[in-house]
C-alpha cells in the first residue's frame, strides 16, 4: 500500500477534514502516501470550460512530477474532480504519440504517461486496504444507516475512470459495511450534485442537492458519506442553508475517511469533523452508543434449524399414512 | 532476409495485378453485396471464386507470383462461421506457412494477405480490397521473386 | 414562432456544423432523438435547449440558436447523458465545443459561468493553486452577485477552511508558462 | 479443340453503361478456343436464352461463357437452360461483370479492361471443364423438428398432416414455448392458451408425431435426405409410459422452487409439470432441486405416494439415434437479461419493475394472481402503470441494435389490459416509435389510445423508488418537456434474444448465425426459411424477432419445404464433389482427417501391379456426404484428390489467364 499522493487544492481549504482524516486513516493502516512535490491545481471544471489543451496540461504537469519523483507508484487522488482530470490527461497522452508530445511541449517537461491514477476510494476498496482497515477497527457504527454518495466524476465516463458501476457502485458501501454501518439502498448514488454551478448557476444547481438529500431521507438515511471534497462541500453547506430556511433535513454529511477514522477510535477533532456546516459529531457518538447489531451467524443457525424441521415434517406424514 | 524490390523506374500509370481467391459463401457473396450496394473500389483486383477458402492450394499462390501477380489475397468466412464448418481453419494454418515461405524467398509478406469477410460485410470487402490495392501499389511491381525463381532454373523472366 | 427555412439553414451552416462535429468527435447522425439524455440531465431544468434539442437543432442546421443557447454553459459535464445514451452520443463534448466556439465569437449567454471560469484560471495563474477566498471574492465582484454565499465566509475563516493567504506552488513561473503555452495554441487541436 | 461460345450481357444499362461491351466482344473473339461471340440486352430473359440455344446449334459450341451478373444469381438458370441442349450443364462459366465490375467501378476504361480479364479467365477455365452428372440418393421420409414452441408445433402438424412421420424435440418438460405463457394475443385478443393448447394436444396425439420432451439434439451427421441424429433424452425419473398424470406426487413433494413458467412469480415443486395443460400432461423431477436426488435428504415421498409406481430414481439420460430426411429448427427466443445492463432502471432491485412476460402471467387467469394485475411486492392493485418500450432493443450501447418487432404491439396490448382490468387506472407508454406493420395493427394501437393510454415519446432515463412510488423520468420529445411519472408498477418491454444454446444447435447443423446470433436464412427475401445446409429449415423467432402470425406463416413455409423434399423418391446430388485418383493416392489418410463432413474413408483395395495382385489402402469419397468444399484437395500432397468443377487445372488456368 504505497501511493504517490495528489491532495489537490481543496484538501488544504474547503476539504480540510478530508485531508486530515485521510492522513489519519492512512497512517493507521500503514498506507504510505507520498505527496507530489510542488504540485499545482488540476484546473477542475474551469480549465476544460476554457481550453482543451489547458485542461490536459494542468494535470499533466503533476503527472510529470510524479515521474520525476521516480517512485513508480500509482497516484491516489482524493478529489473526484482532480481524479477525473488526471485520468483524462493520462488517457490523452496514451492515446497517441502526437498528443503526448504536444503535452510535453506545453508543460515543458518530459512526460511518458507511465503511472496510473486511482481515486482514494479505490485505494481503500482494495483487498489489502480492507484487510488492514478491518484490523484497526475498534468501534462499530452499529447499523448507522448511511447513504453512500459517489457523484458523477468517480464513475463517469466509464471509459475514462474505469472504476465501479456507473449506476449502482458498491465500493464505498462495502467499506461502510466493514465498519458496522448499514448502507441504504438509494437511487441517487451517482446523480450529479451540480458541481461548480452551485456558484455560477445556483438557481439551476440547488435543486440537485435538494433532490439528493430528499432521496437519501426517503430511503431512511441517517447520514451521507462522500468521497470528494466538492460533493461534500456542496451537500454539507447547502443542507445547512436549506435548513436555515426550513428545518427539513437531519442528515450529516461525512467523508468516508472520517467514518473510517472514527471507527478506528479517532477523536473527531483530529479528523476535523467539527468543521462541518451541518453538525456531524453528535450523530456518530450517538451511533457508537447504540446496542450492537445482531451478528449474522446467529441468523444462519436459525435458518438451518428451520430447514431441518421442514424436512422432518413430511417424514412424519408418511409414517402416519 | 532479402527485401522487396525498390520502387525505381515504376511507370506512374502502372496498375498492380492482384488476385483474390474468395470463398463462394462469404466473401464472394460480400463482394456481390458490395455491388448491389454500388460501393466503389479499385479496379485492379480480380476475384477467383472458390467453394471455400480451404480449397486454395499453396500451389495457386506460387503460380500467381510466378506468373507476374503483384499481390494475392485469400478471403473466407470468419473463423467459426465457415460454410463447411472448418475449412477456414485449414486456410489459416496454410496461410501462415505460406507467408513464411514467401518471406523467406524475398517476397514482402504484405503481398500475400488473408482476410475474413462475411457475406454481409460488403463494406469490409470494399475497405479490404482498397487497402490491399493501395498497399501493393505502394510496394511497386513484384519482380524479385520471379527473377530468383527463374534464375534458379537458369531461365529468363521474359 | 418564425418558420425555419431548412434548405437555407443546412446550406448556410454546414461548414460550422461539420467543424463542431470534428472538434467534439460527435457524429450528429448517430442521435435518433429518443430523449433519454434530456430526461436524465441534471441541469436540464435550466437549459433553454434540452440536450436532445441541442443535437436536433444541429442536425437541422439551426446553428445560431445553438450558439446563443445557455445550455452549453449550464451543462455540468456530469456525463449522465452519454452513459445512458443508446448511441453513445458524447453530448458533454459537444456542449464544450459549442461553448468554446461561442466564446470565441464573443457570445456569452451566461455571464456568471464565464466569470467563474476566468477568475478560477486567474487564481491558478497567480498562485499555481486555487485560492478559494480570492475565487469567491473576485467572482462575487465581477459577477455582481456581491453577497452570494457571504454568510459562509466567517465560519470558514474561523475553521481554517479558507485562508487569507493563498497556498502557492514554488515554481509559479512553470505554471504560468504552461497556461500561456496552452492558450497560445488556442484551437490548434 | 474445344469450341467455346461467349455471350456478353448488357443487363439493360446495368453493365453496358459502364463497360464498353463492343470492346469486350472484340477482345473475346481472339481468345483461345473461342469460336463465337455475341452480346445480348437481357441474357437471362426468354429471348436471351433462346439466342444462346440457337448459337449452340448453329456454331456447334461445346461449352459456353456468359459475361453477366454474379454466378450466385443466374448460374442455376443457365445450367437449366443448358440441360435442354446438347451441352452438359456444367460446361458453363460465368464472368461476373455486374456485381463485381460495372456496379463497383466508374472508370469506363479500367472497368472494361477488368471485364475483359474476367471473361478471359472464364474462357480459360471453361476449356478445362468436364461434363458432370448428378446422381440420386434415397430420401428418408421422416422429419425432425427442434423446439416445441408454436413454430415447432405448427411445422410438425403440417408435415404430419401431409402424411409424414415427425419427431418433435423440446428441451423443456412441455410443448408450448412462449405462446402458452401469454394471456391474450394481439390484434384479435383471443386467449392465447385457448388457441395454443389445442395445437399442443393435436401434436401430442397426432399418429404421425412423436413428441420428445426433456430432450436435446446431441449429434447430427449425414446430409439432406439422410441425417443421422442422436437425441439425448434427459432423465425425468418418471416412467411416462405408466404415469396417469394424476398429480398426487406433485401435491406431496416438499421441495418448493420458483417456477420458470410463472416467470419467478410463483412456486412449483421439484416433481412438477410446468403448467396444468402441459403436453405431455406428466410430471418430471428436477434433479437439482429434488432433495433425494441432490443428496440433501432421504425424502422419496413421491415414490411412496405414486399409485402407479412410476418414480425411478435410477433413471439415466438415454441416447436415441434415428435417421431423418429433413430438419426444421424452431428454437425461439428468450428475453434479454435487462437487470445486468440497466442499472438506471434499478438493475432488478425493485420488485415492481417487471418484464413483459411477467406481465403476461399477471394478467393471465391461470397465472399466480388469477388474472388480477397485482404488484409483486405487496399484492396491491397498481393504479398507475408505466410501460417502457425498446428496453434492450434499438440500444446498441447497452443491449441490441435491432428492433424486436413484436413489443410495440404487445405494449399496446398491455396498456389496453391495464386500462380494461383496473378501475380508474392510468397507463403511460414511453416509446420512441410505434411500429404497427401488420394487418389490423394500426387499428389496434389506435384503440389503445382511445382507451386512454397516454403515449409519451421518449426513452425513460431513470426509474427509482421514492415514498413507495416508482419515479420514471423521461422526456416527452414532442413537447420538449422533461417529465416524470410516479408509478405503482413498471413494465419493461424487453428485447428478444436467441434462445440460450442456439450456438450448439447451429454448429451441429452447420448453419451460420448473424452478428446477434439469430440463425441465418439462405436469402433474406427469397429463401427466408432455408439455410445454407440443404435439408435444414428455420421457423419462428430463432431466425429473428417476429410475432405469432409471422412465426406460424414461416413454420408452415418450412413444412412445405420439407414436404417438397419428401415428395420425391430420390434427390439429385451435387456433382461438384471431390474425386480420388486411386493410382496417385498414397493412402496417407490426410484428406480423411481434413474433411469436415467425414465424407472420406480409407479402404483397402486390390490392384494388379506388375501382374501381381496387391492390396493397398486408398481414399474413397462418399458422394452423398461430400459437400464440395475442396479442403481435402488442398491438403493432398500427391495431388491425388481433386474437386470436380473447381479442379486444380481449372483454377490454374484462371490464374494464368489473369497474369498473362
Ligand atoms: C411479453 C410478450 C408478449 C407477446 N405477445 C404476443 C401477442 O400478443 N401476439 C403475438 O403474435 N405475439 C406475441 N409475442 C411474440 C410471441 O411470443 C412469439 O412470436 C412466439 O412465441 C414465437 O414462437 P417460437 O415457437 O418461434 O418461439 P418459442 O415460443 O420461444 O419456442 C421455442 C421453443 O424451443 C425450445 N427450445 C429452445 N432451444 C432448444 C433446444 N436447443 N432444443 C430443444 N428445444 C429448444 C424452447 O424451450 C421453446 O419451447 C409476445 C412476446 C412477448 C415476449
Ligand atoms: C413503391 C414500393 C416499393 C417497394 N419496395 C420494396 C422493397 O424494397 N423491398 C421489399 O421487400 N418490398 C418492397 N415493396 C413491397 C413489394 O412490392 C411486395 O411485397 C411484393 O411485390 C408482393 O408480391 P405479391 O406477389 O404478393 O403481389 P404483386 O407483386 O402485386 O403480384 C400479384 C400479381 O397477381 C396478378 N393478379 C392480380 N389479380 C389477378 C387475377 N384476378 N387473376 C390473375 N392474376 C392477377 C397481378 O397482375 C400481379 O402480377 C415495395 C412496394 C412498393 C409499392
Ligand atoms: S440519448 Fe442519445 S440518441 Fe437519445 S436523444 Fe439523447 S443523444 Fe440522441
Ligand atoms: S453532461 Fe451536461 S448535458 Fe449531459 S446530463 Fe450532464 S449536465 Fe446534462
Ligand atoms: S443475365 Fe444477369 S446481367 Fe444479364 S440481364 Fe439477366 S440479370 Fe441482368
Ligand atoms: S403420482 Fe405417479 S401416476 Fe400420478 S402423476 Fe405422479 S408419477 Fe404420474
Ligand atoms: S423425492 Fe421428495 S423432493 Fe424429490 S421429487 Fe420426490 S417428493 Fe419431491
Ligand atoms: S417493436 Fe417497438 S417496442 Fe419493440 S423494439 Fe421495435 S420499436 Fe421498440
Ligand atoms: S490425401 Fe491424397 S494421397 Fe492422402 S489419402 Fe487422401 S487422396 Fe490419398
Ligand atoms: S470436398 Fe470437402 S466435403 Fe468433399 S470430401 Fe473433400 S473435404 Fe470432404
Amino acid at each position: 500500500m504505497k501511493y504517490s499522493y495528489y491532495p489537490g487544492c481543496s484538501l488544504s481549504s474547503t476539504g480540510l477534514e478530508y485531508g486530515l482524516s485521510t492522513r489519519y486513516v492512512a497512517k493507521k493502516i500503514g498506507m504510505e502516501l507520498h505527496e507530489i512535490p510542488d504540485w499545482n491545481c488540476c484546473g477542475a471544471t474551469a480549465a476544460h470550460s476554457m481550453n482543451h489543451d489547458l485542461a490536459l496540461a494542468l494535470p499533466a504537469r503533476n503527472l510529470a512530477l510524479v515521474e520525476k519523483q521516480g517512485l513508480g507508484l500509482e497516484i491516489a487522488i482524493p478529489c473526484a474532480a482532480c481524479y477525473s482530470r488526471m485520468k483524462y490527461a493520462i488517457q490523452a497522452a496514451r492515446s497517441s504519440e502526437k498528443e503526448r508530445q504536444k503535452i510535453e511541449e506545453i508543460i515543458e517537461m518530459p512526460y511518458e504517461a507511465k503511472n496510473d491514477a486511482i481515486c482514494l476510494l479505490e485505494a481503500f476498496a482494495r483487498e489489502d486496504a480492507q484487510a488492514a482497515v478491518k484490523e484497526k477497527i475498534v468501534k462499530s457504527l452499529n447499523g448507522l444507516k448511511v447513504a453512500s454518495y459517489y457523484g458523477c466524476l468517480l464513475v463517469r465516463p466509464a471509459g475514462v475512470t474505469q472504476f465501479d458501476d456507473n449506476e449502482n457502485p458498491q465500493s464505498m458501501d462495502n467499506l461502510m459495511t466493514l465498519i458496522g454501518a448499514k448502507p441504504v439502498n438509494w437511487a441517487f448514488k451517482t446523480e450529479c450534485c451540480g458541481a461548480s454551478h452551485q456558484v455560477d448557476a445556483p438557481k439551476v444547481a440547488r435543486p440537485l442537492i435538494y433532490n439528493i438529500l430528499r432521496n437519501a431521507k426517503a430511503n431512511g438515511a441517517e447520514a451521507i458519506v462522500t468521497a470528494c471534497p466538492l460533493c461534500m462541500m456542496n451537500l454539507d453547506m447547502r443542507e445547512f442553508e436549506f435548513n436555515k430556511a426550513k428545518k427539513e433535513f437531519d442528515i450529516p454529511v461525512y467523508y468516508f475517511t472520517e467514518l473510517l477514522g472514527m471507527a478506528m477510535g479517532a477523536d473527531p477533532k483530529e479528523l476535523g469533523m467539527e468543521k462541518h456546516f451541518t453538525p456531524a459529531v453528535a450523530r456518530i457518538k450517538e451511533a457508537f452508543k447504540r446496542p450492537p447489531e445482531e451478528e449474522k451467524p446467529i441468523k444462519k443457525a436459525k435458518a438451518k434449524v428451520e430447514e431441518v424441521k421442514e424436512e422432518e415434517k413430511p417424514k412424519e406424514a408418511i409414517d402416519n399414512e | 532476409m532479402s527485401v522487396d524490390v525498390e520502387k525505381k523506374n515504376v511507370d506512374p500509370n502502372w496498375e498492380p495485378k492482384i488476385l483474390s481467391f474468395s470463398c463462394n459463401w462469404c466473401t464472394y457473396a460480400g463482394a456481390d453485396l458490395a455491388g448491389l450496394n454500388r460501393m466503389k473500389y479499385p479496379e485492379n483486383v480480380r476475384v477467383i471464386r472458390v467453394p471455400c477458402s480451404g480449397r486454395v492450394n499453396p500451389q495457386f499462390v506460387l503460380r500467381a507470383f510466378q506468373k507476374g501477380s503483384d499481390g494475392v489475397l485469400v478471403c473466407g468466412c470468419h473463423p467459426g462461421d465457415c460454410h463447411y464448418v472448418t475449412g477456414n481453419y485449414f486456410t489459416r494454418r496454410r496461410f501462415l506457412l505460406m507467408q513464411r515461405f514467401l518471406e523467406y524467398n524475398g517476397i514482402d509478406p504484405r503481398r500475400f494477405q488473408a482476410r475474413w469477410i462475411s457475406g454481409a460485410e460488403a463494406g469490409k470487402f470494399r475497405d479490404t480490397v482498397t487497402k490491399v490495392s493501395n498497399d501493393i501499389k505502394a510496394l511497386g511491381p513484384n519482380k524479385k521473386f520471379q527473377e530468383s525463381w527463374y534464375k534458379e532454373r537458369g531461365e529468363s523472366n521474359e | 414562432m418564425v418558420e425555419r427555412n431548412l434548405t437555407e439553414a443546412i446550406a448556410k451552416n454546414k461548414a460550422n456544423i461539420d467543424a463542431i462535429q470534428a472538434k467534439s468527435g460527435v457524429d450528429l447522425k448517430e442521435c435518433y432523438q429518443c430523449g433519454k439524455c434530456s430526461a436524465g440531465c441534471s441541469m436540464a431544468a435550466g437549459m433553454d435547449l434540452k440536450p436532445r434539442e441541442v443535437v436536433r437543432y444541429l442536425q437541422l442546421g439551426l446553428w445560431d440558436d445553438v450558439l446563443k443557447s445557455n445550455s452549453p454553459w449550464i451543462c455540468a459535464s456530469c456525463h449522465t447523458c452519454v452513459a445512458r445514451c443508446p448511441h453513445n452520443v458524447d453530448i458533454p463534448s459537444l456542449m464544450e465545443a459549442v461553448r468554446q466556439e461561442a466564446k470565441r465569437q464573443g457570445i456569452v449567454p451566461v455571464k456568471e459561468v464565464d466569470v467563474f471560469t476566468n477568475v478560477f484560471i486567474d487564481s491558478v495563474k497567480k498562485n499555481g493553486k486555487l485560492h478559494d477566498l480570492m475565487l469567491t471574492g473576485m467572482y462575487n465582484m465581477k459577477s455582481g452577485h456581491l453577497m452570494q454565499d457571504a454568510w459562509a465566509g466567517a465560519p470558514m475563516l474561523k475553521s481554517g477552511k479558507v485562508g487569507l493567504r493563498p497556498h502557492t506552488v514554488k515554481d509559479k513561473e512553470a505554471v504560468r508558462r504552461l497556461i500561456k503555452n496552452s492558450l497560445k495554441r488556442g484551437e490548434s487541436k | 479443340m474445344s469450341r467455346t461460345g461467349v455471350f456478353i450481357c448488357h443487363c439493360g444499362t446495368n453493365i453496358a453503361a459502364v463497360v464498353d461491351i463492343a470492346k469486350v466482344v472484340e477482345k473475346a473473339k481472339s481468345m483461345p478456343n473461342v469460336v463465337y461471340v455475341e452480346d445480348n440486352k437481357y441474357t437471362c430473359s426468354e429471348p436471351g436464352q433462346q439466342a444462346i440455344k440457337d448459337a449452340i446449334v448453329k456454331h456447334k459450341l461445346d461449352r459456353i461463357v456468359i459475361g453477366s451478373c454474379s454466378p450466385r444469381m443466374h448460374e442455376p438458370t443457365f445450367r437449366k437452360m443448358l440441360a435442354s441442349t446438347e451441352i452438359n450443364p456444367y460446361m458453363l462459366e460465368i464472368a461476373n461483370l455486374r456485381e463485381q465490375c460495372s456496379w463497383v467501378h466508374t472508370d469506363r476504361e479500367k472497368a472494361t479492361d477488368k471485364a475483359i480479364d474476367l471473361v478471359r479467365m472464364a474462357v480459360a477455365k471453361v476449356a478445362k471443364n468436364h461434363a458432370l452428372f448428378t446422381s440420386s440418393i434415397p430420401v428418408t421420409k421422416r422429419a425432425l423438428v427442434v423446439g416445441g414452441g408454436i413454430a415447432g408445433i405448427q411445422a410438425a402438424l403440417d408435415i404430419a398432416d401431409a402424411g409424414y412421420p415427425v419427431t418433435l424435440v423440446e428441451r423443456e418438460p412441455s410443448l408450448g414455448g412462449k405462446m402458452v405463457m401469454l394471456d391474450k394475443t394481439f390484434p384479435t385478443m383471443d386467449c392465447s392458451a385457448c388457441i395454443c393448447t389445442p395445437k399442443m394436444v393435436d401434436a401430442g396425439q397426432h399418429p404421425n408425431i412423436t413428441v420428445m420432451t426433456s430432450c436435446e439434439v446431441e449429434k447430427v451427421s449425414g446430409y439432406i435426405g439422410n441425417f443421422e441424429v442422436t437425441i439425448r433424452q434427459k432423465a425425468t425419473y418418471v416412467d411416462h409410459s405408466v404415469c396417469t398424470g394424476c398429480g398426487i406426487c406433485e401435491l406431496k413433494c416438499p421441495s418448493k422452487v420458483t417456477s420458470e413458467f410463472e416467470q419467478g412469480m410463483a412456486q412449483r415443486r421439484a416433481i412438477y409439470k410446468p403448467f396444468p395443460q402441459a403436453v405431455p400432461a406428466k410430471p418430471v423431477i428436477d434433479a437439482a432441486n429434488c432433495r433425494k436426488l441432490n443428496g440433501k435428504a432421504k425424502c422419496g415421498i413421491c415414490q411412496t405416494q405414486c399409485p402407479q409406481g412410476c418414480i425411478n430414481f435410477e433413471d439415466e439420460d438415454k441416447l436415441i439415434t434415428n435417421t431423418y430426411g429433413a430438419i426444421v429448427i424452431a428454437t425461439g427466443y428468450e428475453l434479454i437479461d435487462w437487470k445486468s445492463i440497466y442499472g438506471e432502471y434499478g438493475g432488478g432491485q425493485y420488485p415492481d419493475v417487471i418484464n413483459g412476460l411477467q406481465f403476461e402471467r399477471l394478467v393471465n387467469a391461470s397465472g399466480p394472481t388469477e388474472g388480477h394485475i397485482l404488484r409483486p411486492s405487496d399484492g396491491k392493485e397498481p393504479k398507475s402503470v408505466v410501460i417502457v418500450k425498446c428496453v434492450g432493443s434499438r440500444d446498441p450501447n447497452k443491449g441490441k441494435g435491432y428492433c424486436s418487432r413484436a413489443c410495440c404491439m404487445y405494449a399496446a396490448k398491455h396498456a389496453h389490459q391495464v386500462l380494461e382490468k383496473i378501475d380508474n387506472a392510468q397507463c403511460y407508454v414511453f416509446y420512441i416509435d410505434v411500429r404497427t406493420a401488420g394487418k389490423a395493427y394500426e387499428e389496434f394501437y389506435t384503440r389503445t389510445l382511445e382507451d386512454g393510454a397516454i403515449y409519451v415519446r421518449g426513452r425513460v432515463s431513470k426509474i427509482y423508488e421514492e415514498d413507495g412510488k416508482l419515479i420514471c423520468k423521461g422526456e416527452d420529445t414532442l413537447s420538449g418537456q422533461t417529465v416524470s411519472v410516479a408509478a405503482d408498477m413498471v413494465v419493461l418491454e424487453t428485447a428478444m434474444v436467441p434462445a440460450a444454446g442456439v450456438e450448439k444447435v447451429a454448429t451441429l447443423m452447420t448453419i451460420s448465425r448473424d452478428n446477434d446470433n439469430w440463425l441465418q436464412e439462405a436469402h433474406p427475401k427469397l429463401r427466408p426459411v432455408e439455410t445454407h445446409t440443404a435439408g435444414v429449415f428455420l421457423a419462428g423467432v430463432c431466425q429473428g424477432p417476429k410475432d405469432i402470425p409471422d412465426t406460424v406463416a414461416q413454420a408452415s413455409a418450412s413444412a412445405a419445404k420439407v414436404c417438397g423434399i419428401f415428395s420425391k423418391a430420390e434427390l439429385q446430388t451435387n456433382p461438384m464433389i471431390s474425386k480420388v485418383d486411386i493410382e496417385k493416392c498414397s493412402g496417407c489418410g490426410d484428406c480423411a482427417g481434413i474433411c469436415p463432413y467425414k465424407a472420406i474413408s480409407m479402404q483397402d483395395m486390390e490392384f494388379i501391379e506388375h501382374g501381381k495382385k496387391i492390396t493397398r489402402r486408398v481414399s474413397t469419397v462418399n458422394s452423398g456426404l461430400c459437400q464440395g468444399c475442396g479442403a481435402c484437395v488442398a491438403g493432398c500432397r500427391p495431388g491425388a484428390i481433386d474437386l470436380l468443377g473447381f479442379t486444380n487445372a481449372q483454377i490454374l488456368e484462371e490464374v494464368d489467364a489473369l497474369c498473362l
